[in-house]
């Protein structure tokens, strides 16, 4: 995205006075798209999958940190990612968007649009780990972790990729998000996961997801809003806009079938929660790809983000047993990091992608593994650091009697379901 | 008088509700409940993995009747819930030892 | 939006053959945002905090009261509302919009994509009263109200303010409806809610809501559907219109964490229903503000909409002992009057607003006032008429045993959940 | 649709390099709402309807059917129909868009997005057609059939009318799919559901569907996603979509208040299901016409879709006895049909239409009645023959312990509801 | 010990449980139930056709007491409960022959 | 025989299931219900308002046995259940004068 808007940012409208309005109501339209993506998209996913003591919670935790990572990132988030072009972390000039004015503008569209969808992304990312802690964080730990995290991973990494970082001037390739959504949020669900501790059950007594239904639900809004994360992320209602929704979609299509079989082939039955994790894995693989590939490397990407996906879950929890609860770091951080490594190879004009501007594919290659390597170790660095943080200030897993309560009754008052 | 409690599978109901009311049965109560015996669960998957799930979903269904229905009570049930399957469910007798009618303080097999 | 579109018919487009293409695809994604937000937001955002007797019938008060509303707009109402400059009311030229051509344009859009935008919000202002009478309203008073209200209240404010009325000629300002869509349906909400009496238990032995997520499910829709009813008030894809999809956002995440944080400091716990309602009370408030503030305007906006709100629900509930059931007056009402009246500082380039247009705050403030006075008192005055014709006509309160037994099943033949 | 976009292929962007980017939005946007349609919007209002140990069969069928059909529609359907100008099929070139570059158009949009537009509504189309094998079906048959009857009848009735085969050469109107989405769909469900028998307890011990709510949520869902289907089928932001828009909106209003007042002279009271199958009825009947004719028309057609569907429902259940489950057949077949034909008489300018572009109503009327009987007899034709063939290699009803125990646990090994 | 098991309406639970918090009882169970008795279900309306549904919503209160306490809680519930309308309930009446708390092992009188 | 019914809470419905398996019980019912008893309900937050909602979700649990199991069975419960904390619910004991396996036929002690 930031490739094409920010190394061209007076270009398409220099010479006229205002806004594209096309390119502006796409882009208003994929912020609405992607802020459904979390409310209600995530927040139904996540809730269908968990016990029934646990569902407000879950909804909770979506929705503080969309009013938390929406006002921080006003506040300064926006302003250290997209501020300037120094190598590691943007400046202070945008905090508040003081100096932002109405009629500014970022390529075609007003400031505020980009500001504003931008920010969509930055309440999906900390909203995307919820899944991994679930069912046991205390409350606090989910307000204070995902505010520090959002301004010491989030917004320093969408720097380096989007905002003119290191690795944006390097030509890294990230369309959507692989890197900056999904590896952050992948790496630091895993090590949080770990760290608050398994569901007590957890792996053998385990209690299937208390309704799967609504699981579907929040699949379909996701696959949905997805269109605008993706799509939108071209930043105009153009050709590239156009094939990135395709391969988006097609991507979703062909790992849900995907998944599906793998079920089918084990078990004898394809679920509806397999499938839609599926779709899912897909949507993830495609992100930081979906703008530079085309049909055919949208299969490719479905095919390898199921398949490895599906693995990825066993390993995590069965192998290694770790409880990332609802699967952040084996669906979307291993999906997003496969992606973002594949899209080195299926870029190739060859496969119906963009090609590499001049590069090699080897040369793409290695710098989607030093994007990778590098995303993966601050995101975990650093959230090593603000697990500690957090222990020490708020407590991070809930107390047993509480967690036996369930914790929409001890953190918030409410029950899911009253006949 | 005497509680017929029977746990019988849900499709079963509608029978078994048609069959009491031929004998006259008069009023009857039921409960989704949740249960195993011989019949064990089942298996469920999620994400990779399968998961027994220990209870099955069962209708409780519990009727006062006096002592003379008893017998064709329970041969009643047994005819409509039946399937010969395991799982088909059990029922229980106890005694009752008084009824009422809330609404007109109405005692014993009067208020059944 | 009026003050925008409509002193500016002709400018954008006069000399094109055609409506803006891009403007009009702005609009028709609002009007399907806008759409969405009651079907299914408001149903659900309402169905999920009642009881499990009386799920359907809110569902089924918001469904049969966008479809009678959109016909009776299109008989009668939107030409009472936008044909002509009159003071107090429009004519009857536009009536089933007879007059109007597939051609005709309304500034830069076509009439007819303004006419729907205009449609969805004639949807959504009587269906937000359903809140105030809901679990015990007779459901002929329901369709009977709801179309007079449409066409005796709804009409003739949004002719004063986006029509060409006398409000709107003395330059008030209401963005996207703080006193045609909230403050109408608020006082009147308040008033029905005290006419039709109370719920059975109200206040002490309430039961609490019956699903809570489905109400945290209808917040997000609410949320995403904002977007659209605030940036398409701007009636085109331009910065005024990004800018209030910026404000709106940022009104409700910051009102969200308020309202959390008051029910912290009361009960130690915040719930998730209390941070959606928080969401909610911060839409209301930026509504008539959005196109008109900046970041720090929305700011202020959301903090004091959660604030007064939070109190507004306890004072009317509690110290007044009206069960308005679902607090529409208190949240809508309250919050849309409040920021119908903050506008008036906020608007201020001192504050990143966009000015007075030559006039001065206080003046804009005492038009403000005006305004609010006005649509409360017409609101009230026409809102005691219907009721006391709807009780004549269809009676008003349910039967004792039908409450007993619910709405769903005495009035529907239905129930919410079988099992 | 095609009329417009097909005839005039390199009309309106020929002279510019580019898409056309505001109509391009448009129809990303109306693509978004299409899948949003099927995903989750029919999942739930079909699942809704069935008992709760089918609930999750009926969300799996679509989510396959989705994933499925999109990745069939890329590999063969979509160059089925609409590569080349064939009578009755469409040629090979556009077989997984290999020929088909990033920057190619169609009409004003990339051809990208065009074939986006069109894979959501070979999704829904096989989608539609769950409601009435629900409940008893394999799931084995449930791909197999769904797949080929994609290539068989949809494919090929799409090319007819859109793609520049027969009907469309002879001049037949079908904006959105009157002809190619429901009386194809409509046909087929009715067949299949014959041919699957009945569910057990049809029609006297039928449980009431087990939770109305959700299929309210579903039908405004699909509500505002038919904005999408009806006005992005103008292909462009323009008065042509708008006015689809409008009419899309008023037919579905005036039939959801038709339904409710037969539901009420016959029972003395109106379902919240019955007013939403009425709003579905009348978003059927409306779309072959809605681009064509004017408000009052869109009200004439809502009135005869609901009530004509309304007797539908039962004459095929209660008379016919067959168990089309949902009533595909009686409300999405016969009202695509009955608007279809009607379309014949109100797109007269008489009625506000857009009229015949040289021809005569006697002349469209006969084109539309060809239309209708083609469309029916080729899926009849085609399905009967791909029962039989589904029953041989999959078989086509469950077994009688799977009906019992549900599909959901027999085929998918998942639950609905766990508390 | 006795077990009283009374099925009421649902609306009528919270009088019947503040009717037995001033009698002293210090306990009870409550289940969602369906049944039917006098009142005979309801019809349901789907697409243009009526079907009746058998059951009606009702909750089963069951209250573990004393023996002489019986009567006044019998006469409290059917206080608490009657409307005089079809429907009202049933209280039956069954022996208990032990009661055990769990968290300390009392047994008898002194566990409920 | 004898029908145990116990009220526990619903985290320790696998702990007593094992513990029952454990001693050979071989089928049990199970149901969601509430109740209160000495744990006197939980306090709702809704809307700036405190409400005390009267019950607690429980599970009851119901299993059918012989006489001379009793002991065992009560004991297994207690030390399944038991927290030490209030609510942790409480057994009660009821006299059965029958039991019928539906599939078989079977009476008595053998159908159990
Ligand atoms: N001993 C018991 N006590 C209580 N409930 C029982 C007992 N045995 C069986 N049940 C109930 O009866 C249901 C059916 O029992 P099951 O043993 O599967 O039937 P069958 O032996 O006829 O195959 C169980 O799911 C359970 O709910
Ligand atoms: N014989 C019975 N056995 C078990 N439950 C019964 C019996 N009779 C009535 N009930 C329960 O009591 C409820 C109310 O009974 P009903 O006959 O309608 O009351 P009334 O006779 O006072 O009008 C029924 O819905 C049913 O659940
Ligand atoms: N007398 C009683 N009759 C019926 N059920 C009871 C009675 N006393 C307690 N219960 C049930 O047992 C549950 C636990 O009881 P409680 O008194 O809270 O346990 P404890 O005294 O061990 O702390 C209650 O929620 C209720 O469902």
């Amino acid at each position: 995205m930031a490739l094409v808007a920010c190394l061209l940012p007076a270009a398409a409208s220099a010479q006229s006075a205002g806004p594209d309005h096309a390119d502006t109501a796409w882009i208003l339209t994929a912020t609405a798209l992607v802020l459904f993506m979390t409310l209600p998209g995530l927040a139904l996913f996540y809730a269908g999958l968990v016990r029934t003591k646990n569902v407000l919670s879950v909804m909770m935790h979506c929705t503080v940190i969309a009013c938390l990572a929406s006002v921080l990132w006003l506040a300064l988030g926006y302003s250290l990612a997209f501020d300037g072009e120094g190598a590691l972390i943007g400046g202070l000039g945008k905090v508040f968007l003081l100096s932002v004015r109405r009629e500014s503008l970022r390529g075609s569209i007003p400031e505020t649009t980009f500001f504003m969808f931008q920010t969509t992304f930055a309440v999906i990312t900390p909203a995307l780990i919820v899944g991994a802690y679930a069912e046991r964080i205390r409350f606090g730990a989910v307000v204070l972790f995902s505010s520090l995290w959002l301004l010491l991973v989030y917004a320093p990494v969408a720097h380096w990729v989007w905002g003119g970082g290191w690795l944006m001037q390097r030509g890294v390739m990230d369309f959507a998000g692989g890197l900056v959504v999904h590896a952050t949020a992948g790496t630091s669900a895993l090590l949080i996961a770990y760290a608050v501790g398994k569901r007590d059950g957890f792996p053998k007594e385990l209690r299937p997801p208390h309704n799967p239904g609504m699981t579907m639900i929040g699949a379909g809004m996701l696959w949905v809003g997805w269109y605008g994360f993706n799509a939108g992320s071209a930043l105009a209602a153009d050709a590239n806009a156009s094939m990135a929704l395709l391969t988006t979609h097609v991507s979703a299509s062909i790992a849900g079938l995907v998944w599906g079989l793998l079920e089918w082939r084990r078990f004898g039955r394809a679920s509806m929660v397999g499938v839609v994790t599926g779709v899912v894995a897909g949507l993830a693989t495609i992100t930081p790809a979906s703008g530079y590939v085309g049909p055919l490397g949208a299969l490719v990407l479905g095919i390898c983000g199921a398949t490895v996906c599906f693995f990825a879950v066993d390993v995590i929890k069965h192998r290694l047993g770790v409880d990332d609860a609802l699967d952040v770091f084996a669906v979307h951080g291993v999906g997003g990091i496969l992606g973002s490594f594949l899209v080195a190879f299926l870029a190739d004009t060859a496969f119906g992608g963009v090609g590499y501007g001049g590069g090699t594919m080897a040369g793409q290659a290695t710098i989607q593994l030093v994007g990778i390597v590098a995303t993966i170790a601050w995101s975990a660095f650093a959230t090593v650091g603000l697990i500690a943080l957090t222990k020490k200030l708020t407590g991070l897993r809930a107390r047993e009697e509480d967690l036996e309560e369930g914790l929409d009754l001890t953190y918030h008052g409410e029950r899911a379901y009253t006949p | 008088m005497k509680l017929v409690m029977a746990v019988i599978k849900p499709f079963a109901l509608d029978g078994v509700r048609e069959a009491l009311a031929t004998l006259g049965v008069e009023g009857m109560t039921v409960a989704e409940v949740k249960g195993y015996g011989r019949q064990k669960g089942h298996k469920e998957i999620y994400r990779g993995a399968e998961y027994t799930v220990a209870f099955l979903p069962k209708v409780k269904i519990e009727v006062v009747i006096e002592d003379r229905n008893l017998d064709a009570v329970v041969s009643a049930i047994i005819a409509a819930a039946n399937t010969g399957k395991i799982g088909d469910g059990k029922i229980f007798v106890l005694d009752v030892l008084d009824a009422v009618r809330v609404r007109t303080g109405e005692r014993g097999a009067a208020a059944i």
